[in-house]
C-alpha cells in the first residue's frame, strides 16, 4: 500500500510541478493560439495529478488530501523526476524550444507509459490512464508538429530546436530507470520497459525533422538518488516556494 | 446613397450589419477601434490574474484560474477575428498595442496584491465587463454581437466563480476576511472607473447609440452595476469604500459618492500604477515570439511550395 | 508608539527588502571585486534592518522579534518603498547599470534621511542611524563611482547607465513622499523635507557623469496608497515567497 | 645549478620561496595549478551555499550565509594574487575555469537541497577543506603559505558556524532533524572523497610532498578527517552513513568503508549532478560582466590619459 501511494505521488507529481512550469508561459506565449495550446496542456496535466493525489491520499489513508500533498510537503517529498521541474523558459532557463523540446520528450514517454497503465491492474489506475491517454496524444503531437516547424522553419529556430532538445536530453535516461517501487509494484509499469517504444517515437520525429538525437551527457544522480527519491535539482525549491507561499502562509484557511 | 439608406434601415431595425454590406466609414472605424480596445483588454487583462496561477493557495483554484485566463485568451481570438471582418490586420493592432498607440480597459492598470484580489476581480471586474458587454450581445454588427454572446457566456461563468471564492474566504480565517475586505476597498471605485467618463464627457457616446453599436450611455450601465453590486456586498458581509452609498427610493436606484474623475484619466493617460509594466510585459513576450512566428511562416510557405 | 511600531518597520523594511535584492547578486557580480561590495552593501543593510525590525518588535511589546517580523508578515504588512522590491536586475528585471542606478539614489536618499535621524528624539534610532551613516556614506561613494564608470567607460555602457536610471526613476517621488506616520511622529524625519539635499548630491554626480535627469513618469500609487501603506509592486509577492518559504514550511522550528 | 641547490636547501629548512626567487619550471608550474584549482574552487563554492541565502530561515542566519560567501569571493581573490605572484594571468585563470579547462573541487557539484545542507557543508566539506589546508599554512611558497594562514582562519570559523547551525537544528523539531540527518546522509561520503584519490593513484602527490607543497597524503588527511568528524557526529547526534565505521584501537584510528571511487571519477571528469550548471552559471555571470569591465577598463584608461 506504502507502495501504491508513492506510484501515485510520482505519476502525480510529475504532472503537477510540468503543469507548474507549462502555466508560467501565460501570457508570453509566441502567439495567442500557443498562449491557449499551452494552458490547455498544463491543464490536461493538472486535471490528471489532481486525480493522482487524490488517490495517494485516499489510499495513505492518513486525512491528506490533493491540496495538503501539493502545498504542505517539502521538497524530500516531492517524488516527480528531474525533466519536469528544471526551467526550460519562457525567461533565462530556456526558451519556446526547450519548452517544445521538454514537451516531445515528457508526452512520447508519458503517453506510452500511460497506455501501458490503462492495462494496471489497480482499476483507478487505469481509468487515469484511459483518460490521460487522449490528452497526452495530443500533447505529443502538439509537441510533434512545433518540433518540425522550428527544425525546417529559419536558420535560427532549427539552431534554438537543437539547443532545445540539448537542454533537456541529459534528463531522459532518469525516466526510464526504474525505482523499487515500480519494480515491486504490481500495478505500475516498469518505465525500463518504455525504452525502445518511446525512442522508436522520437526517432521518427527526429528523422522528419532532419533532427539528431542529442549527443550529451546524462546528468549523474546523488549517490544513486534521483528525482523518484525526491532528490531534486536546486530549481525545485524555488517553484515549491512560489507554489506554496500563500497556502503555507496562511494556515487553516478555506479556498 | 441608397446603400446609406439600406444601412440605416437595417440599424434601425434592430437586424444585423454583416462584414459584407455596405456600412458608413465612421461606422466601421469606430467599430475596429472599439472591437481592437476590447481585445486588447482581453489579452492585457491576461496579466493580473495570470500571475497568481503560480501561487493558487489550492489546486481547484489554480485551474479555475488558468482556465480563466485561457479564456481571456480565447476572447481576445475571437475579438481579433471580428475586427478582421471589418478589414483590420492583427498584426497591426498588436503592433499599435505594443506600441502604446491603442488602448485597453484601464482596470487592468492596476496591480493583484493578494489572492483575495483574483476573486474581487471576478466579482467586480468580470462583473462591471458583464454590465457593458450583455448589450453589445445585440450590437449592430453580427460578427461582434456573436462574438459577445459566446465572451458574456463565459465571463458571467467566471463572475460567479470569483463571487463563489470570495464567499470560500468569508467563512474562512480572520486573515481571509481581511483580505476580501482589503482587496474590495482597492477594486470598488476603479471598477466603477470601468464604464468610463460621465456621459455629459464621453464624446463618442451618442453617436454610438445611433448606430447602436452601443445601447446605453455610460451613467445608466454604471448605475446598473452599482444596484446589482450593492446586495451582492451585503451577501457577502463587505462594506463598499463609499460613505456616500445608500438606497433612493425616489429614482429606484443606489446613490454613490463622486468618482475621483482626475485619478480615472491619469490612468487612463497611461500614468496608472501598471499601465507600463502591463505595456513592457506584452511587448516582450511578443519580441520574445517573433523568432518563433517567423519560424512557423516559413515553413508553412516551404510546405506551400512543397505542394 | 503604534507610530513609532510603524516607522521603525518603514526604515527596517527598506533596509530588509534591498538587501534581499542585492544579494540576488552574490556569485553573478561582473568581477569578483564588486561581488564582495554588493555581499558587503547588502550585509550593511540587513544589520541595519535587524536592528530596526528587532526595535519595532519591542516597541510593539506583542513578542515579535525580528525573524517573526520578517517571516510571518504578509506582503500588505509590509512598509517598504516600492523602490526598493523591484527587480533590477541579475537577470531580466534590469542588469548591472540598473543595479547602481537604484543604489546611487537609494543610498543618497537613506544617507541624507539617517544624517537628520542622528539628531532623533528616540534614542535608539538616532544610534542605529549614527551607525548607519558612515556604511551609507561608503555605499552612495561607490555607487557614485560606478556612475561615472559607467557613464564615461564605452558607449554601450552609457546607453546602459542612462537606461537603468529610467528604470528606477519612476520610484523617486515616493521617497519624498511624507506617510502620516512620519509627519505625526515626533522621532521621524519628514522625508519631504530632504528632496533638495538629495536632488543636489544626485545633480552632482549627473554633472560630473554628464548625464540627464532622466524624463520619466512617476509610478501612481494606488488611490494615494503605496509602499509604506503596504500597497507594492507585483514583484513583492514572489520576493516574499521566496524569502519567508522555508521559515513559514518549518512552524516551531529552531535555526 | 647553484640555484636549484639553494631552491632544495631553503624547500629542505622548511623556509619560504619568495616570488623573487629562482624556482624549478615544475614547482611553478604545480603550485599555478593547485592554487588556481583552489582559487575556482572558492569561486564555484560560492554558487551551492549562495543557493540558500535568499531563503535563510532566520535574518542571523542569512548575514552568517551572506558573510561567508562573501569570505569565499574574498579567498578567491588571494589566492589569484598569490597565483599571479607565479606569473599567471587572472583573466587566462578565469577563462581557463569558465572553458572548463581548469577544474575545482568536486565537491560543488553536488545540489543543496535544503537548508540544513548549508550546515552540513559548513561542518563537513568546510571541516575537510580545513584538514587540507591546515597544512598548507606551511606550504613551501610564501605567499601561498600567507594567505591559507588567513583563509583558514576564516573557514574555520565557517566550520563552527555550520556546525553550530546543525545544533541548533538537533534541537528544534523532528522535521529539522530529520533534515540534518538527510544531509549528513548526502554530504558525508562525498566530503570523504575531497581528499582525492587514493594515494597510491595519486599521481602528483609523491613530488608535491618532496617540494613541501603538500606536507601529508590524500589517506593520511582523509584518516585525519574522520578521526576528527566521528566524535562530533555523536556529539550531534546523528550516524554517519557507513556501517563498516569503527573505532580501531590496534591502528588508533576509525576505520571505515570502501569509497565509491567510480563515483569519484565520474564527477572528477565533468559528469556530477551539477558540473555543468555550476560551469554554466560561472560563465553566464563573466560574461554578463564583460561590458562593465570593459566600461571599468575604458574608463581607467580615460582618466589616465587626463592625468
Amino acid at each position: 500500500r506504502d507502495d501504491l501511494v508513492a506510484y501515485c505521488l510520482m505519476l502525480g507529481d510529475d504532472a503537477l510541478v510540468y503543469s507548474q512550469r507549462l502555466a508560467e508561459w501565460c501570457s508570453r506565449a509566441p502567439e495567442l493560439e500557443e498562449d491557449v495550446a499551452l494552458a490547455n496542456i498544463a491543464l490536461d496535466l493538472l486535471g490528471q495529478a489532481r486525480l493522482l493525489l487524490t488517490r495517494a491520499g485516499e489510499v495513505e489513508g492518513a486525512g491528506r488530501d490533493e491540496d495538503a500533498l501539493a502545498y504542505l510537503r517539502d521538497e524530500r517529498g516531492f517524488r516527480n523526476v528531474r525533466l519536469v521541474e528544471i526551467d526550460c523558459g519562457p525567461g533565462e532557463g530556456g526558451d519556446f524550444a526547450a519548452t517544445i523540446a521538454r514537451l516531445l520528450v515528457f508526452s512520447a514517454w508519458r503517453l506510452a507509459l500511460f497506455q501501458r497503465l490503462t492495462e494496471s491492474v489497480d482499476p483507478v489506475l487505469a481509468a487515469v490512464a484511459a483518460k490521460g491517454v487522449k490528452e497526452l496524444a495530443y500533447h505529443r503531437d502538439h509537441a510533434a508538429q512545433w518540433t518540425l516547424r522550428l527544425a525546417g522553419g529559419t536558420a535560427y529556430s532549427r539552431e534554438r530546436v537543437i539547443a532545445g532538445l540539448a537542454r533537456v536530453w541529459p534528463y531522459v535516461d532518469e525516466l526510464f530507470t526504474p525505482h523499487p517501487v515500480e519494480t515491486r509494484l504490481a500495478a505500475a509499469v516498469d518505465p525500463a520497459t518504455l525504452r525502445s517504444e518511446v525512442d522508436g517515437v522520437l526517432d521518427t520525429v527526429f528523422d522528419a525533422a532532419g533532427l539528431e538525437r542529442p549527443d550529451v551527457e546524462q546528468i549523474a544522480p546523488v549517490a544513486g538518488k534521483a528525482g523518484r527519491d525526491g532528490v531534486h535539482t536546486e530549481a525545485m525549491g524555488y517553484l515549491l516556494a512560489e507554489m506554496q507561499h500563500v497556502a503555507r502562509s496562511m494556515p487553516g484557511a478555506l479556498w | 446613397m441608397d446603400l446609406e439608406r439600406e444601412f440605416e434601415r437595417v440599424v434601425a431595425a434592430d437586424h444585423r450589419i454583416e462584414p459584407r454590406d455596405w456600412m458608413p466609414e465612421g461606422y466601421r472605424k469606430t467599430l475596429v477601434r472599439q472591437i481592437a480596445q476590447h481585445a486588447h483588454s482581453e489579452i492585457i487583462g491576461m496579466q493580473p490574474e495570470g500571475d497568481w496561477i503560480s501561487r493558487a493557495p489550492s489546486l481547484r483554484r489554480k485551474a479555475i484560474l488558468l482556465a480563466k485566463v485561457q479564456d481571456e485568451a480565447g476572447h481576445g481570438l475571437y475579438l481579433y477575428a471580428a475586427a478582421e471582418t471589418l478589414g483590420a490586420d492583427r498584426d497591426d493592432l498588436t503592433a499599435r498595442l505594443v506600441e502604446g498607440r491603442q488602448k485597453y480597459s484601464s482596470i487592468f492598470n492596476y496591480p493583484t496584491l493578494t489572492f483575495a484580489d483574483v476573486g474581487v476581480i471576478g466579482w467586480l471586474v468580470d462583473g462591471a465587463a458583464i454590465c457593458n458587454q450583455v448589450p453589445l450581445c445585440r450590437t449592430s454588427y453580427g460578427p461582434y454581437a456573436r462574438a459577445m454572446i459566446r465572451i458574456c457566456k463565459e465571463e458571467s461563468f467566471h463572475q460567479r466563480q470569483g463571487y463563489e471564492l470570495l464567499m470560500t474566504m468569508m467563512r474562512g480565517t480572520r486573515a481571509q476576511r481581511d483580505m476580501v475586505r482589503d482587496a474590495v476597498d482597492r477594486w470598488w471605485w476603479p471598477a466603477l472607473m470601468m464604464f468610463g467618463p460621465p456621459d455629459e464627457e464621453s464624446a463618442n457616446t451618442e453617436r454610438s447609440l445611433a448606430w447602436r453599436i452601443k445601447r446605453h450611455t455610460n451613467d445608466e450601465l454604471r448605475q446598473r452595476f452599482v444596484d446589482m453590486s450593492v446586495p451582492q456586498a451585503e451577501k457577502l458581509g463587505v462594506t463598499l469604500p463609499d460613505p456616500k452609498l445608500a438606497w433612493n427610493a425616489e429614482r429606484g436606484h443606489y446613490d454613490f459618492g463622486e468618482i475621483d474623475w482626475a485619478e480615472f484619466w491619469r490612468v487612463v493617460k497611461g500614468d496608472g500604477p501598471c499601465n507600463a509594466q502591463r505595456v513592457a510585459h506584452r511587448r516582450e513576450a511578443h519580441e520574445d515570439g517573433a523568432w518563433v512566428r517567423e519560424a512557423a511562416a516559413a515553413y508553412a510557405a516551404m510546405r506551400e511550395r512543397a505542394a
